[in-house]
């Protein structure tokens, strides 16, 4: 698996190269070292880490406290709101959250696609170990289709109905490798296969209309996954898809990150979704991360409000016919929100006032789970009378 | 009691083609449907999309043109009702719409809407109209004030309960909710489904409940129907139709049903792998040479399986 | 074919007008008929003060290479029927005449002379015309021009297959014309040829052969082979004709241009030009092109008359047309039956109300203000430009809008509830019905003039259908005598023949005004008679006639026209009247901006 | 693919037939027929006249002549030209060509023109670059042709004295050489200019708004995820969808442009057939009339079925089996 | 570059707004051409229609010899004409009977083609069938021909039959347009929901559909008015329009065939090609903003 991926990844083989060419060249150019030196200390970390075999995880991206703001009416407002988590090598992190959390502003503000002229974004985004926010257009499509790919929710609108299936996702190939033509087509072909469509050959030549739901699913996974990268965006990529296709595009994104050790970032809102795959949950409400940590500690003891209103808002396959429960009110639209104390205040007023902190922050309340705000402690259901579920902070 | 029996129903469209755009197929979105609601049941029907399940629940309401078969109402065949002989059933059968945007009308105030089939069948001066609305309105959970506003006002949740109030004011028998909850985030869905519940006591409704969402099925519905292209292929209360899947094809969406338990993901990927298997390998036990699903046999009183 | 009782006199205003119809009453020349004429043999009496020269200044010798660019001035290209027999509109006719022309020329009275490519001579108490050509009169091919062709000519238009215009009464009073044209026989027997003599004998004598006989030979032995019926449709007539003229065709871009060069064998000798270019221009353009020098020759109208007035390097020529604008009374209908005229239409016939229309005008205004003088006021319905005929003592209907209305008050047409407008005899409102053609910008308010200047000596005059009639329509209300029509504004292109009984008389279906009047039938008739022969003798019938029809008013002569031609300066010989492109030639190589 | 040409082709039978018949009703209500005209020459007898009428056929019953027009026509004879003494086919055939020349000359500076301008505008929108363009689309629109026509005549072909002001080609040239060929060229820039200055305007603002459109679609976002350089994402994403109800177009355009052929060429007095159908309805040569409103509705019915086709080739959604 | 905020807001999508005006009020604010459209539109159309008042029709049209191409004066602000006629009055004139001409054949074209789209929108079928054929017939037409036959045809030719023959060709492509929306309305579920609940067709038609697509012909209708401003001078160029009694903005250009009046007579033919340009600019730019007003996304407020 490991050689797999070292052989194929041409990126650090070129690493290597100049890294030594420079050194031995001239004293002159020794600035541009300078500029590298980040990315070789991510990659002698990483050969290190793999080569001693370690489990040490390492994280392929950083994301810290992002911030993303639209500019609504000559006013900027954050969509996404100081946000941080990582993601390493072999995880999938799920990012869940209703619509209009601020979930696909993120997923689009990783890759840098929103709109140059009318969003502002701060923080950091440590991606093997290179701050992507300050790169220009052209260093970013270097670091784009390449080594981060991006899946979208509907299929069908996210690939162009004018161009062969094929040449869609020879088009990755074209601007991040130096193949023949010959070479790009045996690839598209390979990638075609390996995301599980039946007549690869067929399939190339076919326009994206002329495909099922699921087979474009399918087809925009392997142009995300054309050139191994290293982290994968997925938007909601199962949410257009029947309940079974579901089933199989996730096995399949599995199966992928299984032989190619990347992260996956996961948008959704089907908590569900989130307990098949992911390894780490982020919960998002109104822009911010309200609770984060693995998946089995998220489901097993949700701490958040949120988070916990949310679980049991599912009419769950397994549970039995009961009456769910219901978060009252909606989510704040990003240009109207009250950007003082605990955003999800409002939809829980039943909690006194004094159980939110004034301006809340992540608690670690366990190695890796944190919640945001006090609150969580205080909370109840509406209907569970005054009976307070506090938890040990230990 | 029975409510509604439906008989054999056949939906076909035309496919036109060849030279002189004659039709040369039909594609048969419901082929040969048959099933019984009792009073005061909520009974559900499931499948993928395309299945044909939105399809039967249109031609009920008779949104769609019946080609062959029979749709009895209280022992009356309304199949083939004209548009002026089925208008006293508009009273008794009402539809909650998928998309709460595109159901109401945006142009029309919250009152319109919902004395929309008032002022179809019953005359009431414009007061009376408007406490019978606040009434309504009451009633799912909205502020009365609401009716001068407009949909766009209004969450997606509170549309889809201003779109329940309107189904509701013609004090129907049956309501056809055609995946009510799906446009819709987990949490507001949760809240309609509550109040589809609620109403179902106090109306004494009966349900006709369209959804491709396996969770939401078993939580609102007694009895259910699996559909797959335009046909039954399994029918049973929900228990039996989850815990004792008879039909592959039932079997694989079950199987398909993400849980939300994370220790057990790789034991249901390994039975999701095995049904699939099953599913490629006995495909052909299921289905007919046209890959038509056979006719539904009963396997016990209340589960119905389609086998050879 | 019956012989009706008018003869070929009179020229094709119709022709010319088809071709006016979106733009131009004013522009074209009679065509069909108007023989050339070799040189001027006397000045030509000025009548009018507008006194625009006739001929070009310019003196200088012309340039033995000299090139004269010719301007076709026409909103429309050129259809191509380039043979005399054959064309229709007036473009082809203005390229025709380049290379083309008939045998005899005539003089200042449009009367043949000697001084044609044949002479003529008169026999047989004159029912006997015979022609002699001249020696050395070739066809560009260089084969002589024979008798032969000219008769080749009749026997092309009198055929029965033949799908032209040309075959008229004039035609048909040959002896064995009509016969031949009913194909009881297959030659004329009234026509003689005899090497380079012709000889056309007439079933009775009649002055109009003077004038009108039909002189354009065909080249018989190029054109034997093509078919009477596809002659029209023929390459050699469309794309290389060939005649006699000045220049020879050298290039035909369809519709558009004509290259012409020199013939240098013409009959009277070498053209003065080395060569030609025909060029079809907008009327809109055209004076803007005589003004960068792209054209040396173009006609100009009335409405560019400013512009190119100001123009330094060019010359205006000017001369009397053939034609007269009138108004006409509709005063009877057409018996197509007994094919006379029947005056049964009581409206318009008070004779004191014609008249008093006829005084209510004024039509120095007319010519002054809208015509800016390049047009003055008509006195009679034979024009100026007729010298021999025209009656010079008419003075015509001067403006007196007092007396119109003491001639209505006369007549009893009073106002009598006191609108302003007269009611007629009966007290009835009386409101005529006027209807006048679409045109040049002048048509409109020209006619909203004429319609004021009633109104005010007291006529409702309104137009018919509220609007301009378009070309078409109009002619047909006035064919079929339409009731919508009382009084109308038309033109008639008089032709080279003095004789009016075309229009004029009794069975004369052109006779719109449907005007019947037994001293006008006789006056007619003495015209062409055989004592007609003698001029003083007809000069003076025409005088009497001019004189009834002043009196009795079944139209109002009111607008005399002149022609315009432009030349850039360097332009030498030139003659509008007579057009003779044999004479015309240019002074300098460049044309003078 | 054939099957549907072939489909499309048999459609428009019914509609030429109509389309004859509305065609011929016309022709017969037009005040006057070819002969009024004639007929007010002195020198042509009444009963000469009548005879050539009866020779046409102008006095037969109108289902008659009628069927008698249609079978002709359907065998390409559009029967005589009165004015013209030859048959109609020959003097649109000496015509056609020129409009056509004209209009595919037109067609050419149109697309050359408004393409540039259209994705200009739509790339870079609301910057001044694209409230310029569409000030000039605004402008142009409101800008009726033969003024603008009439004022560059004037400047270019007589002030400036730059081109020529009339006809299709100089008579002193040969046919067949460069220079004619040059000088075909040359006679229509003025006309081809005049009608395409103010054709693009459509172009230019169904192209800025496709392109403006399409910018925003989602295929573009996943094409700037693949790390594709801005001019990429334009050139093979954005521009190739923006450009297919362009290329659809086509087909109208250029049958349009036959019918905007008329002021044009009356303004440039460019022999074209929009020049000749000016002249014959004035003259009632109604067979001329007639068998150019036919033949341009035949044109259209064509530019239709090519919009369509064009259509199909270039979007892989409209399936043609 | 591609993302909008939209994806981000909770507003739902493509909405249009029920309380159209406001919008589109608030949208003509935003936009300072379209507010200065306004005006001048406004103060353009109240001088022209209120003078037109208070101007002797027959006066304008009265010929006066003695007056013949006069140069701009104190008396005749814009000179006059060949027939000596008042160049000012006349565009004032003109100006009214050309837009009149353009509201009535906008106003036709819209009733036609909203009736015809409607209708066949919302039934399809053989419906459907029929009125597209017809449309595609008419589409096919080679219009411009059509209308110099007719005009030559017809006997009357006055502003009423200009009005209808314009309407004769210009109806289909609203119809086409107005086919299109309904078409897609009507799958909406509001639609179904009405049928659901039985309210007749008529009903749905009229109280439904119409007032979704109302948005659409509002705009389609202003930008129709600026096309239409223009229709007729390309006519009477070509020597098929109105006669000159009835002076409008086309006759006044025409008068610039003449090339002398094209160079020297400015006066004449540019005020009126000026007004043409002035009309259509601003009700354009009117309509411009009624478009973003009803399209959600392009809206600037």
């Amino acid at each position: 698996m490991f050689l797999y991926k070292y052989y194929t990844n041409i990126n650090e083989n070129e690493l290597i190269e100049t890294f030594f060419t420079k050194l031995l060249k001239s004293s002159q150019k020794l600035y541009k070292l300078k500029l590298n030196y980040q990315k070789i200390i991510y990659f002698i970390e990483k050969v290190v880490i793999k080569l001693g075999g370690t489990s040490m995880e390492k994280p392929i991206i950083q994301i810290e406290n992002l911030t993303t703001s639209f500019r609504i009416k000559d006013h900027y407002h954050a969509a996404v709101d100081n946000v941080s988590f990582s993601v390493n090598e072999n995880e999938i992190v799920a990012v869940v959250g209703e619509s209009g959390c601020g979930k696909s502003a993120l997923a689009l503000s990783i890759m840098q696609l929103h709109s140059k002229d009318r969003t502002k974004m701060e923080g950091a985004i440590n991606f093997k170990g290179k701050n992507l926010l300050p790169l220009n257009e052209a260093q970013l499509n270097k670091v784009r289709g390449k080594e981060m790919g991006m899946i979208f929710q509907e299929p069908l609108t996210a690939l162009n109905p004018l161009m062969m299936v094929g040449k869609q996702i020879e088009e990755n190939l074209d601007y991040h490798t130096k193949l023949s033509k010959e070479q790009k087509k045996t690839r598209t072909l390979e990638l075609l296969s390996q995301v599980g469509i039946p007549y690869p050959e067929l399939t190339y030549k076919q326009y994206p209309h002329e495909l099922s739901g699921g087979m474009r699913q399918r087809v925009m996974i392997s142009i995300a996954i054309a050139c191994n990268p290293d982290l994968i965006i997925a938007d909601e990529p199962t949410t257009a898809l029947d309940v079974t296709i579901q089933a199989q595009i996730l096995d399949l994104l599995k199966s992928i990150q299984q032989k190619t050790q990347m992260g996956i970032i996961l948008i959704t809102h089907d908590l569900s979704v989130v307990a098949e795959v992911a390894d780490k949950i982020v919960v998002m409400y109104a822009g911010q991360v309200v609770e984060t940590g693995t998946v089995r500690e998220i489901l097993k003891n949700p701490l958040h409000p949120y988070t916990k209103s949310l679980l049991h808002s599912i009419p769950s396959a397994i549970t039995d016919k009961s009456r769910l429960h219901v978060i009252e009110g909606i989510v704040p639209s990003i240009a109207k929100m009250d950007r003082v104390g605990c955003r999800f205040k409002e939809r829980i007023s039943w909690i006194p006032e004094e159980a939110h902190e004034h301006s809340p922050e992540l608690h670690e309340v366990e190695t890796g789970h944190w919640v945001r705000c006090t609150c969580y402690q205080h909370f109840h259901f509406q209907d569970e009378k005054g009976e307070m579920i506090t938890h040990d902070i230990t | 009691m029975t409510l509604l029996k439906v008989e054999d129903l056949k939906v076909h469209f035309p496919i036109r083609g060849g030279f002189f755009r004659t039709v040369v197929d039909h594609v048969r979105a419901v082929d040969g449907v048959s099933f019984e609601l009792e009073e005061g049941e909520t009974y559900g029907l499931v499948g993928e999309s395309g299945s044909g399940k939105s399809t039967t629940g249109k031609a009920i309401v008779k949104l769609n043109k019946v080609t062959s078969g029979k749709i009895l109402f209280e022992g009356q065949d309304i199949a083939n009702y004209s548009s002026r002989q089925i208008k006293p059933y508009r009273r008794d059968i009402q539809m909650i719409f998928q998309d709460p945007y595109s159901s109401l009308n945006p142009k029309k105030r919250v009152l319109d809407i919902i004395a929309e089939p008032l002022r179809n069948f019953e005359r009431h001066s414009p007061g009376e109209e408007k406490k019978i609305i606040q009434d309504y309105l009451d009633k799912v959970g909205l502020s009365p004030d609401s009716i001068y506003k407009y949909p766009h006002e209004f969450s997606g949740g509170q549309r889809q309960r201003i779109g329940i109030a309107r189904s509701l004011t013609l004090k129907p028998k049956l309501i056809i909710a055609d995946e009510p909850v799906s446009a819709l985030d987990v949490s507001v869905q949760a809240q309609v489904l509550n109040f589809l519940q609620d109403l179902q006591e106090e109306f004494k409704l009966t349900y006709l409940f369209v959804g491709h969402d396996l969770g939401v099925i078993r939580h609102m519905c007694d009895r259910m129907g699996v559909m797959y292209r335009g046909r039954l292929v399994e029918e049973g209360t929900s228990k039996e139709i989850y815990n004792n899947p008879q039909h592959i094809y039932t079997k694989r969406l079950i199987a398909a049903i993400p849980d939300l338990e994370p220790s057990v993901r790789e034991e249901k990927a390994i039975a999701r792998q095995k049904v699939s298997e099953e599913y490629e390998q006995s495909y052909s036990k299921y289905f007919d040479e046209k890959g038509r699903a056979y006719d539904l046999k009963p396997i016990s009183t209340t589960h119905r399986v389609a086998l050879p | 074919m019956k012989l009706k009782g008018y003869s070929k006199v009179l020229s094709v205003m119709a022709v010319s007008a088809l071709l006016l119809a979106a733009c131009n009453d004013d522009t074209e020349k009679a065509g069909t008929k108007s023989p050339d004429k070799n040189k001027p043999t006397k000045e030509v009496k000025q009548e009018d003060a507008a006194a625009f020269p006739r001929t070009t200044s310019n003196t200088k010798e012309p340039l033995e290479d000299g090139h004269v660019n010719y301007g076709l001035v026409s909103d429309t290209p050129f259809e191509g029927i380039l043979n005399y027999s054959f064309y229709e509109g007036d473009p082809d006719w203005q390229v025709l005449r380049i290379f083309d022309e008939g045998l005899l020329a005539t003089d200042e009275d449009y009367v043949f002379n000697q001084e044609g490519a044949a002479t003529y001579e008169l026999k047989n108490d004159n029912k006997t015309m015979e022609l002699t050509i001249r020696d050395g009169v070739k066809w560009h091919d260089g084969k002589p021009v024979t008798g032969e062709d000219l008769e080749y000519a009749y026997l092309v238009i009198g055929n029965k297959d033949y799908t032209g215009v040309r075959y008229d009464t004039q035609m048909a009073m040959i002896e064995g014309m009509e016969e031949y044209h009913a194909g009881k026989a297959d030659k004329i027997s009234g026509i003689k040829v005899e090497g380079n003599k012709i000889s056309f004998t007439f079933k009775e004598a009649n002055p109009s052969v003077l004038t009108g006989l039909w002189t354009y030979p065909l080249h018989k032995e190029y054109l034997k082979d093509v078919k009477i019926k596809d002659l029209v449709e023929s390459d050699k007539i469309r794309k290389e004709p060939i005649g006699f003229g000045p220049y020879k065709v050298k290039k035909i871009v369809q519709g558009e241009a004509v290259e012409y060069e020199r013939f240098d064998d013409y009959w009277k000798g070498k053209p003065k030009a080395a060569g030609v270019t025909l060029k079809v221009v907008n009327n809109s353009i055209a004076v803007k092109s005589l003004q960068n020098g792209d054209l040396d020759l173009a006609t100009v109208n009335a409405d560019q008359m400013d512009s190119a007035k100001a123009l330094g390097n060019i010359e205006i020529l000017g001369n009397l047309e053939l034609a007269y604008t009138y108004i006409g009374f509709k005063l009877g209908r057409y018996d197509a039956e007994k094919e006379v005229s029947v005056m049964d239409r009581p409206k318009m016939q008070n004779k004191q109300l014609r008249q008093a229309m006829a005084y209510a005008i004024d039509n120095n205004i007319v010519a002054e203000k809208f015509y800016k003088g390049l047009r003055f006021a008509a006195t009679s319905v034979i024009p100026t430009a007729f010298p021999k005929y025209h009656n010079t003592e008419m003075e015509g209907y001067k403006f007196d809008p007092e007396k119109a209305k003491s001639l209505l008050d006369e007549a009893k047409y009073v106002d009598k509830d006191g609108d302003g407008l007269r009611e007629d005899p009966n007290g009835e409102k009386f409101t005529i019905n006027f209807a006048s053609m679409t045109g040049t910008d002048i048509a409109e308010p020209l006619s909203q003039l004429y319609i004021q200047q009633w109104k005010d000596v007291g006529l409702d005059v309104q137009l018919v259908d509220g609007k301009l009639a378009e070309f078409n329509s109009f002619y047909e209300m006035l064919q079929t005598d339409s009731e919508k029509v009382d009084i109308y504004q038309a033109a008639w292109g008089t032709g080279s023949d003095p004789d009016p009984s075309g229009i004029w008389a009794k069975g004369a279906s052109y006779n719109y005004t449907r005007w019947v009047n037994d001293k006008n039938d006789e006056l007619l008739k003495q015209g062409i008679s055989a004592k007609a022969f003698d001029e003083d003798y007809r000069k003076d019938i025409y005088n009497q006639w001019q004189e009834l029809v002043h009196e009795e008013v079944p139209v109002i002569p009111t607008l005399f026209r002149y022609e315009f031609e432009a030349a850039n300066k360097r332009v030498t010989g030139f003659d509008l009247k007579f057009f003779d492109w044999s004479e015309i030639g240019v002074t300098e190589a460049e044309p003078v901006k | 693919m054939w099957k549907f040409i072939l489909r499309r082709v048999l459609i428009m039978i019914p509609q030429l037939f109509i389309l004859s018949i509305i065609v011929f009703a016309m022709a017969k209500a037009m005040p006057g027929d070819a002969l009024s005209g004639k007929v007010m020459d002195p020198g042509i007898s009444p009963e000469r006249i009548e005879e050539l009428r009866d020779q046409m056929g102008l006095n037969d019953p109108m289902h008659t002549q009628y069927i008698r027009w249609i079978s002709n026509v359907a065998q390409g004879d559009f029967g005589q030209s009165y004015t013209h003494k030859t048959k109609v086919m020959n003097v649109i055939e000496d015509r056609v060509w020129q409009t056509v020349y004209l209009s595919l000359f037109t067609v050419i500076i149109i697309y050359a023109l408004a393409i540039p301008l259209g994705i200009l505008s739509g790339r870079y929108n609301d910057t001044w670059i694209d409230k310029a363009i569409t000030g000039y689309t605004y402008v142009g629109f409101a800008t009726p042709t033969f003024i603008f026509g009439l004022i560059v005549l004037f400047l270019f072909g007589f002030t400036l004295d730059l081109f020529p002001t009339g006809g299709t080609v100089s008579s002193k040239v040969d046919e067949g050489t460069f220079a004619y060929f040059l000088s075909k060229l040359n006679h229509m820039v003025l006309p081809a200019f005049s009608a395409a200055l103010i054709s693009t305007v459509g172009v230019v603002q169904y192209l800025r708004s496709e392109v403006v459109d399409n910018k925003l679609k989602d295929y573009v976002r996943t094409a700037r995820s693949k790390g594709i350089p801005e001019s990429k994402v334009y050139s093979r994403h954005i521009l190739r969808n923006s450009f297919l109800p362009i290329a659809a177009f086509l087909g109208y355009e250029i049958t349009g442009l036959i019918g905007g052929s008329i002021i044009i060429e009356t303004i440039f007095s460019y022999p074209g057939i929009g020049q000749l159908f000016v002249t014959s309805i004035s003259l009632r040569d109604f067979s001329v009339v007639t068998a150019l409103v036919m033949l341009t509705g035949f044109a259209t019915l064509l530019g239709t079925l090519l919009s369509d086709i064009i259509l199909s080739a270039v979007d892989p959604r409209i399936r043609i089996e | 570059m591609g993302m909008n905020v939209e994806t981000v807001t909770t507003a739902p999508p493509k909405e249009i707004s029920p309380s159209g005006m406001k919008v589109i009020w608030r949208e003509i604010r935003k936009d300072r051409m379209a507010m200065i459209s306004l005006v001048v539109l406004g103060i353009v159309l109240i001088a022209v229609y209120s003078a037109a008042l208070f101007i002797d029709k027959d006066a304008v049209a009265r010929v006066d010899v003695f007056s013949i191409y006069m140069d701009p004066s104190s008396a005749y602000w814009l000179g006059t004409d060949y027939g000596g006629r008042d160049v000012f009055k006349q565009l004032i004139i003109g100006t009214r009977n050309s837009f009149s001409i353009s509201l009535g054949i906008t106003v036709l074209t819209a009733l036609i083609g909203l009736s015809a789209g409607l209708i066949a929108g919302y039934f399809g079928g053989w419906t459907d069938n029929i009125i597209m054929r017809v449309i595609d017939f008419v589409i096919t037409l080679p219009q411009m021909m059509f209308i110099i036959v007719l005009v030559t045809i017809i006997p009357k030719f006055t502003v009423t039959t200009f009005i209808l023959i314009m309407t004769l060709f210009l109806w289909t492509g609203k119809a086409r347009l107005i086919r299109s929306k309904v078409l897609s309305e009507r799958e909406l579920d509001y639609v179904h929901a009405s049928q659901t609940l039985g309210t007749p067709h008529w009903k749905i038609i009229l109280y439904h559909i119409l007032p979704n697509v109302s948005s659409l012909i509002i705009v389609n209708f202003t930008l129709n008015l600026a096309g239409n401003i223009g229709l007729e001078t390309a006519l009477t160029f070509l020597g098929f329009g109105l006669p000159e009694s009835t002076p409008s903005l086309g006759t006044l250009i025409a008068y610039a065939t003449n090339p002398e009046v094209l160079e020297y007579r400015w006066w004449i033919w540019l005020p009126a090609s000026v007004m043409i340009l002035i009309l259509m600019l601003s009700i354009n730019f009117i309509g411009q903003a009624l478009k973003r007003a009803g399209d959600a996304r392009q809206r600037r407020g």
